[in-house]
């Protein structure tokens, strides 16, 4: 049968590795000892921050794959994405790795929607490893959606802080005693009419709701069947708005859920309403979460990822900011 | 939930700017800049053959100067995030603006790069500084010539 | 003469407190807030309210960006004043100001010695 | 050492140099030096009827009179009328003369430290030089 958007994988692929490189400023997160590579230097020792983007991809591409002792390759599919224009340093990374490769754009929301791509090669038999994530570097990603990384705007405290970091995940059909890909939701896109580009949690935050409304009642399930259900980025702001939005829908919000833009920086105060960008959720999906599954604190997470899909010039024209979320679920089997 | 509904929800829920403090901080900020270029400006009086008035051409480029510094060292965007508008309105901030563009775009290069987006912020202040001069001197010189002013 | 350090700095802070009312009660972007000031200080010296405020305030007068509209209208009528309409003209492409050749002096120096950084 | 000690006398006479502008120009006062064969007392009367200014230096030098005041904070404002007028008021009474009158800082500065010097003989080159300065437009 088919649903609008919704997947269910009857062969489970399973997540067999994970790669996470970040920057030196990550250094200050709660999460940083589970990051496989930590830079000493934004520029990771190269000329520009753009290559210095494909260099952390393409290093958490390598630790991957050298957790399952693969070369790449031995990999079929490469499917990641990023924030800068046209994706230049997923491309770069791409032609350095010669990895079959698809660029993938849902904004932050490009961590998971990489993942049911790659749960979906390997469902259909055509991949037995893929490589999928999302990328993001502060200074690349600033400049091209905001101001210079050193003008000096008064940011409000709603604002998010764009993070340097690359998680990538090694999907391949089921292995046992991996966490496994059972089911997803592409979201649709959602626009309340958010415009202030310092706020995108708020915008976000409804797509986050649709989103886990729709999985709920397209897959049966009720919120307290998980473990943790975390969205990707929505900050401190955004992450209140889609709890309140998700209780008038009448599911519990408890404990179970998190946010992982929210909790990167823990609370220091001058990250603001919390972290942002691609790499904020791919980063701590393939870490914590991962982690926490393997040691078995976790056997059952539905993972949100959220993206603003934005571009300075629809900024520029007053426009409004569209928004998606991507679900995927994992369980340990 | 419609958009009305929706934005009203986020007026509630997101953090209130904090409007009292940011005047008040933007106050001292822009105060003590302007302090400091009063300080300056003495010392050109003192030290060179420097009017008030001329002294204020040496004294601005002296605070762009500063900023070029504070900037360069990654500490004017601190200043900036407590003042707010107290470090963008003086021409330190309009340095600031000039000058993070420079340093940001050398990467693509000193002609394309640095050349052609060192006015991406502040070129909009440029552009109608010179306008509006000469719109107000125009109208002006027309009124003076009508005899409705004089100069 | 201790006077101008306070009232530089009341008027200066004064003026920015103007900025920061446009950054947050109106909501505008620190482009659009520098835009409004500088076509201020433009107006107000065409109604020859600037210069007394540069007499009273000193450095709190020149060093916000308003004085910057004031400038530039300042050398256009000077001319204007001189040769009339013609002068409006003229005066235009006369007129500088020490902010923007030191903006760009100084900011092609920083791009050459330094680099940016995305630290807090 | 000699090299910091000498640091240390120039930072300090800075200091003092700013200090003494700083207290100096708040006092109020009236000095006048002449040179010439007019007599200041008429000057005297006039700056002390004004009640816009705080201090006032005048230095009367062949042809030349030069006169430096303060204007109390609020009557900057005006200080281009002020000037003007004070300028008109001098030159009734003193039709002979070449009248200077600056309301700005760096003439009062200058006046008081032509009278403190006691070097007579350029007095006349540097009130020229005073008044090109004022001559210059920004």
């Amino acid at each position: 049968m088919v649903a609008r958007g919704l997947l269910t994988f009857k062969t489970t692929p399973s997540i067999v590795a994970t790669g996470v490189t970040a920057g030196p400023l990550e250094k200050k997160s709660p999460f940083v000892s589970q990051f496989d590579k930590v830079y000493d230097d934004e520029r990771c020792g190269l000329k520009t921050n753009e290559h210095a983007h494909a260099k952390m991809i393409e290093d958490a591409c390598m630790i991957a794959l050298s957790k399952v002792d693969s070369i790449p390759s031995d990999a079929d599919f490469l499917l990641i994405g990023d924030l800068v224009n046209q994706m230049t340093p997923s491309n770069f990374s791409a032609t350095t790795l010669g990895i079959p490769y698809v660029g993938l754009f849902s904004a932050c929301a490009t961590s998971v929607s990489s993942l049911v791509m790659a749960a979906l090669l390997t469902e259909a038999g055509m991949s037995t490893c893929a490589v999928a994530g999302a990328a993001s570097q502060h200074n690349a990603i600033e400049r091209q959606f905001r101001y210079p990384v050193e003008y000096g705007a008064q940011k409000p405290e709603t604002a998010q802080w764009t993070v340097t970091a690359a998680g990538v995940a090694t999907v391949t059909p089921y292995k046992k005693g991996f966490p496994s890909i059972t089911c997803a939701t592409i979201g649709c896109a959602t626009d309340l009419g958010m415009t202030d580009p310092l706020n995108m949690g708020a915008a976000m935050a409804p797509a986050a709701a649709d989103t886990l409304t729709r999985h709920l009642a397209g897959h049966g399930t009720k919120a307290s069947d998980y473990d943790c259900i975390m969205t990707g980025d929505l900050g401190k702001t955004g992450f209140e708005l889609y709890k309140i939005l998700i209780g008038n829908t009448g599911v519990d919000v408890k404990e179970n859920f998190r946010d992982a833009g929210a909790e990167f920086y823990s609370d220091n105060p001058v990250f603001l309403s919390g972290a942002s960008g691609a790499g904020c959720s791919a980063a701590v999906f393939f870490t914590e979460i991962i982690e926490k599954m393997k040691a078995g604190d976790y056997k059952r997470v539905l993972l949100i990822a959220t993206g603003a899909l934005l571009s300075p010039m629809s900024f520029q024209q007053g426009d409004t900011i569209p928004c998606i979320a991507h679900a995927v679920e994992l369980t340990m089997k | 939930m419609d958009e009305k509904k929706y934005a009203q929800l986020e007026q509630q829920t997101s953090p209130k700017t904090p409007l009292l403090r940011n005047v008040i901080f933007a106050f001292l900020t822009g105060g003590t800049i302007c302090l400091i270029g009063q300080f300056i400006a003495l010392f050109y009086m003192t030290f060179f053959d420097f009017t008030e008035r001329t002294a204020s051409n040496p004294t601005v480029a002296t605070m762009v100067f500063f900023s070029m510094l504070l900037t360069g060292f990654g500490q004017y965007k601190k200043i900036g995030q407590l003042g707010g508008a107290g470090s963008a309105v003086p021409i330190t901030g309009f340095g600031n603006a000039v000058i993070s563009a420079a340093i940001e775009h050398k990467s693509e290069g000193y002609v394309l790069g640095v050349g052609g987006n060192m006015f991406k912020l502040a070129g909009a202040v440029i552009l109608f500084g010179v306008f509006s001069a000469f719109v107000v001197a125009l109208i002006k010189t027309i009124l003076v010539k009508f005899g409705v002013i004089s100069w | 003469m201790i006077s101008i350090f306070i009232t530089s700095f009341i008027v200066g802070g004064l003026i920015c407190v103007v900025g920061q009312l446009l950054f947050d009660v109106a909501k505008l972007t620190p482009a659009h807030t520098l835009c409004i000031l500088v076509v201020t200080g433009s107006v107000l010296d065409g109604f020859g309210l600037y210069e007394p405020l540069i007499d009273f305030a000193g450095a709190g007068a020149t060093i916000p960006i308003t004085s910057f509209g004031n400038a530039l209208t300042h050398g256009a009528m000077a001319e204007a004043e001189k040769h009339g309409l013609i002068g409006v003209l003229t005066g235009m492409f006369e007129v500088t100001s020490s902010g923007i050749s030191s903006a760009i002096l100084f900011g092609f120096i920083a791009a050459l010695i330094f680099k940016s950084e995305g630290k807090i | 050492m000699k090299k910091l000690e000498g640091m240390h006398i120039r930072k300090l006479g800075l200091a003092i140099v700013v200090l003494v502008m700083l207290t100096g120009c708040s006092e109020n006062g009236i000095r006048i030096h002449n040179d010439s064969s007019e007599n200041a007392r008429k000057a005297e009367e006039v700056f002390i009827k004004d009640k816009d200014l705080t201090a006032v230096v005048t230095v009367f030098h062949d042809k030349d009179l030069l006169t430096g005041v303060t204007l109390k904070t609020f009557s900057r404002f005006k200080k281009e009328k002020i000037e003007k007028e004070l300028k008109k008021k001098l030159e009734e009474l003193y039709p002979e003369l070449d009248i200077t009158v600056s309301a700005d800082g760096k003439i009062w500065m200058e006046a008081n430290k032509l009278i403190n010097s006691d070097h007579e003989k350029d007095l006349g080159e540097k009130i020229d030089k005073l008044k090109l300065l004022l001559k210059e437009e920004t």
